[in-house]
């Protein structure tokens, strides 16, 4: 799960970490009444899932509260393309927060670093930068900080951190106390990252979160009440809130014409592969996992049939737990419930996979063989329907 | 022979009276794996199974009575992590994890208490393990398995059963077939069972599933460059999106690491055969040999 | 430090133990007024630092508010033996709870093991009872469980050490529970021991702390400002307090009358026991540390003297960073400034010990060579000055 | 030969820049003690003690630079038990901690984490550790001791520069004294210490200074019995009540468990010449070597 920069920002300030003086907006004449609060320039910033949103146009200064108006108005409600994200998103809510007086910008996260396991620190001198980016160009500039799990982010680490990516030396105290309120604001909501950039040195020599980014990991959400209620849907795919909210493992693909469904996440991966060898373009990921019933399995294809790119559906199901019938069932019950307009290409393999296409050719659905076999069977009746 | 477990394996169930540890350890005694007693706690001194099992209300009282060396774990996400360390504390040397679903700060403290201890741990959010014909670990179809020289290790289950199915259809056996799982940080990785089937004499070819996200394949590749035995390899998810998980926890693309092509290419830097989809994997496995 | 057994409750409520319901007394009219809050039979309990309080009789059921009234009138004030402190000790203050529907007594605590350099938990189901007794004639009826401080108290050993310790099952996941609840109240005021003895399982399987022990480390007093509030002074040494006032390292020894000064903690234990060997009596341990100013001698001379029961006071000093001469000027300085009536006899050896020496001849002390010698003529001179 | 530090021991001070710090580096340094760096955060590329010794930001890139296998830690209480870890995670092999009144909480933690990467610690609220005439490690007095066949273990400071100085004048000299301090959690306890002389070939005859409170002079008691070098003991506080911390804080009688009196006890069972005084002490050091 994803949190937006004022919802990270909120979190970050509980923690002890200081961030500029501001509120969210959605209407102009809050904007302006926000900006009028702050009495000085202001910077308004569209609340999107994306990176880069000065290139998208998506933040802008006010010199006055009319201006934030004026910004806001032509801002709220407006889509725009965000290059990092690949996407079109639309603006809702505005963060408007003072404009810092900097001196230096720095770059701080805490992530997940899967080759030792632990979670890693990460300080740069060159922040306010797209830090991939300085890590292709100037790798030296990064400093790397593994954080033993048992005992969490010490003083000792967070100033090994600082120090060796070049920290001015005076503030480095400072600076070692918010990266221990970093941290502390990472464990305590389960994030995966927990990124600051830039932390605003200014000239009077504040540290200051100047943008976040927060994401949170899913598998913990059930302890996590309070960044569960911040989820807001917006700025979301809404198949895929939609999925969440029956409990479905679906990815949205975009551009997609062929709806996957399978069991595990390697197969049904692999399916997508398969699909784009035979010619097609998969529309999703979703994956119905182990012993599913025949609810879950036409509660999914009302998933994947409710995207109107979607021109065939393929369904790949290796039987272990799950079992082949169970599978035709839902299928059949999925076709006599739901609208579809669309061809259907079925593969069972594996526990009752017999039973199951004995099923399915009852119902007049041709179950294929092997995960090939389908792969094209679905692709060449997708051109087939969209050229008939 | 063969890798990690076999006849010798004494295993406990950890969660043996809920729904899945039960109809799994039912499945696990057919296979003929040595199941030698269960933990739910508050149930020591009953017994499970149709009285074949006995249960104990903690892995340390379990180890005393059975001399356990090997758990698996079907306990919910919210209190496998408990349950890995509490068999960890036990001195369990083999810890499976079938588990889906663990928060990952909690996955990455067990993970590291664990190796701490010196133990092993498979999973979490795993298959398990199967020795074929001895010992079956877990939720993999033992029916699809029959005896042969392919060794097996993969990160996802059913992609796996895929290939077993197909290596078995093709007349090709297997030794064991390792399912480190889907998580960011499995116990066991690809780079700790490689050498292990490079030291089985009874393998002589190994299969390696890997998919989008992290760098284990990559590592792996260095691993297999100075293997004696040919490694037949197959990528899953060329066509995810970076940014996006599939599925997996662990299989997603975050900035320019984990992507697909970069662990195909170092794969095939490493002299493996890698096959762009399931079906070409026996006949690579064939060519492997006569190789 | 030690906590009351109302102090101790306090915290662990706020650590979700749940402590029976009740309130402290300080007047006979408060008790009444409380017991009648409660409305039934309360238990009142004079809050002083020892156990043993039921024999020494400072523990008393009242069955109506005017009986609580009457018994509160008789405690308060009341000066008691107490054999476990082997002291007598006067009760100030009462707590007055209700009186609980007993099933079963059990003991829990936890504590610091020394051999393991670990924390350790320990239930007994031989609750209510002292748990030396049963340790010696019921080993087999305590469990001790490690606690990994890496990873806290775990529940997986909550459990072992429950069901380890025959602990009804029906009740162990709640039991477990409030273990952590125990170990996180342990961990956060930073105790050497945490002990509930006993822990009451009522008639209807709720589970409650009966009584609380609580000590805490005086090292970690200073980042527990709200537990160094506790201190109450009371029941307390009034030198002790004033010389912990002082930032003195001061121990009153009972019936003692040879006052020990020295540098450096096993100097100063076995100076104690040269003026034992030498058939004196020690009246307290006091370590000026290392590196003392003259002042702090003196100021040393000071806590030491006041206690009345001092006829000698023994200065024993090995230099290494403490010098000789700092010591001596502040033996001089106490001397002209403190009314002293008792003889005082100094050892100095080490850095600038001569230098002491000659200040010390200087203003008529004579400084002994050993400490074997020293010890001898301060009991002499003490045993002396007590005859004429 | 000697134990735990010699001439070839690199030292790096933490907290160098401090007035302990400051003082005893000078001293360590007067006595001939390699003294190659020390580490006070932002301090880093300054000089200290009248430019004789570089400091860095962090001890990590002291022991880059200097390659110092030992640590010297003079930080003030709240700090010290980070100061400890940030060493232990550079690998330094040996730690001494002075800093005396550590949070046990704080001390038990680094204590573990010492140990478990296999790693030295002396102290905390220890005196050091000195080998005579080759390197001096904390705050002894160093012109008391002089060379000759005694090695010397202790819970207390003073007490064992009373015992050093009463050996010295009656012309025993000693090998190494280590002052493993007086919290109950020592890093390095006598029964670590003890094999140690026992393997010295400089060493004949071993002098351990405990006192009241924990059980480690009864530990020890079991490993002297397989000694074949000669032990003289000492316990303080014979006269020391119950329940009541006396200046250390592991020095406490706890119910009954710390007394004096067993540990006397103990330490005769293992065949220890027991002074009663210290002033007996070299003349029981003068008969276990005629014996």
């Amino acid at each position: 799960m994803k949190l937006f920069e004022y919802q990270a920002k909120k979190l970050l300030a509980k923690y002890g970490v200081p961030i500029p003086r501001g509120s969210v907006a959605t209407t102009p004449e809050q904007a302006e009444e926000i900006a009028s609060d702050l009495g000085q320039a202001v910077v308004l910033k569209g609340q999107v899932h994306s990176g880069g949103r000065g290139k998208a146009g998506a933040v802008k200064i006010a010199k006055s509260p009319e201006q934030a108006r004026q910004i806001a108005a032509d801002l709220i409600g407006k889509t725009l393309f965000f290059a990092q994200a690949g996407a079109h998103l639309r603006v809702d809510t505005l963060l408007l927060e003072e404009a810092l007086p900097i001196k230096q910008e720095i770059y701080v996260a805490i992530t997940q670093d899967r080759a030792s396991q632990r979670d890693v620190l990460i300080v740069s001198t060159m922040g306010g930068m797209d830090i991939e980016l300085v890590a292709h160009e100037n790798p030296e500039a990064i400093s790397k900080t593994v954080i033993d799990p048992l005992l969490g982010l010490t003083d000792y680490a967070a100033r090994d951190a600082l120090f060796d990516a070049g920290f001015e030396k005076t503030l480095a105290g400072k600076a070692a106390g918010l990266l221990k309120g970093l941290y502390a604001a990472y464990v305590g909501t389960d994030a995966t990252l927990a990124e600051i950039n830039p932390l605003v040195i200014t000239e009077e020599g504040a540290l200051i979160a100047g943008d976040a980014k927060w994401l949170i990991d899913d598998n913990a959400i059930f302890r996590q009440p309070e960044i569960a209620a911040l989820a807001t849907g917006e700025d979301d795919d809404p198949i895929e809130v939609e999925a969440r909210r029956r409990g479905i493992q679906y990815v949205r693909l975009e551009g997609g014409e062929i709806g996957i469904i399978g069991n595990g996440a390697g197969l049904v991966m692999t399916t997508m592969d398969e699909v784009k060898r035979a010619g097609g373009t998969p529309a999703d990921f979703l994956d119905i996992g182990g012993g599913a019933k025949a609810e879950s399995v036409r509660s999914s294809l009302e998933i994947v049939l409710s995207d109107p790119n979607v021109k065939g559906v393929l369904f790949n199901i290796f039987g272990g737990i799950t079992r082949g019938d169970e599978v035709a069932k839902g299928i059949i019950e999925g076709l006599s419930t739901l609208n579809v307009k669309v061809p259907i290409v079925v593969r069972l393999s594996g526990t009752r996979a017999e039973e199951g296409a004995a099923l399915l050719a009852g119902a007049s659905i041709v179950a294929a063989q092997t995960m090939q076999e389908a792969a094209q069977q679905v692709v060449a009746l997708a051109n087939k329907a969209r050229k008939s | 022979m063969s890798i990690l477990v076999d006849k010798n394996t004494k295993l406990i169930v950890q969660g043996i009276t809920g729904r899945e540890g039960e109809f799994h350890t039912r499945q696990m005694l057919d296979y003929g794996t040595n199941v030698v007693g269960g933990v739910t706690p508050g149930k020591g001194g009953q017994n499970a199974i149709d009285d074949r099992v006995p249960v104990f209300d903690t892995v340390k009282q379990a180890r005393k009575a059975t001399g356990a060396n090997a758990t698996c774990i079907f306990v919910p996400a919210k209190f496998a992590p408990d349950a890995v360390l509490e068999a960890a504390d036990a001195g369990i040397e083999t810890i499976i994890c079938i588990t889906e679903g663990i928060a990952i700060h909690e996955e990455m403290v067990f993970a590291n208490v664990v190796k701490l201890k010196g133990l092993r741990l498979i999973g979490p959010n795993c298959p398990g393990i199967l020795t074929v014909g001895k010992c079956k670990i877990g939720i993999m179809p033992g029916n699809i398995f029959k005896p042969g020289p392919v060794g097996l290790v993969s990160r996802s289950g059913t992609l796996t059963y895929e290939a077993v199915d197909l290596l078995t259809r093709s007349g090709l056996g297997q030794t064991t077939c390792v399912g480190v799982g889907g998580d960011p940080f499995p116990g066991t990785r690809f780079i700790d069972v490689l050498p292990l089937f490079e030291a089985d004499p009874e393998t002589e070819v190994v299969v390696m599933c890997g998919e989008v996200g992290g760098s284990d394949e990559e590592i792996a590749a260095e691993f297999i460059k100075t293997m004696t035995k040919p490694v037949v390899g197959f990528i899953a998810g060329l066509t995810a999106p970076p940014g996006k998980r599939m599925g997996h926890a662990g299989a997603i693309i975050s900035g320019t690491s984990g992507s697909p092509q970069a662990k195909v290419e170092a794969l095939k830097a490493a002299g493996v055969r890698v096959a762009e989809t399931p079906s070409q994997i026996p006949d690579l496995v064939k060519a492997a040999l006569r190789a």
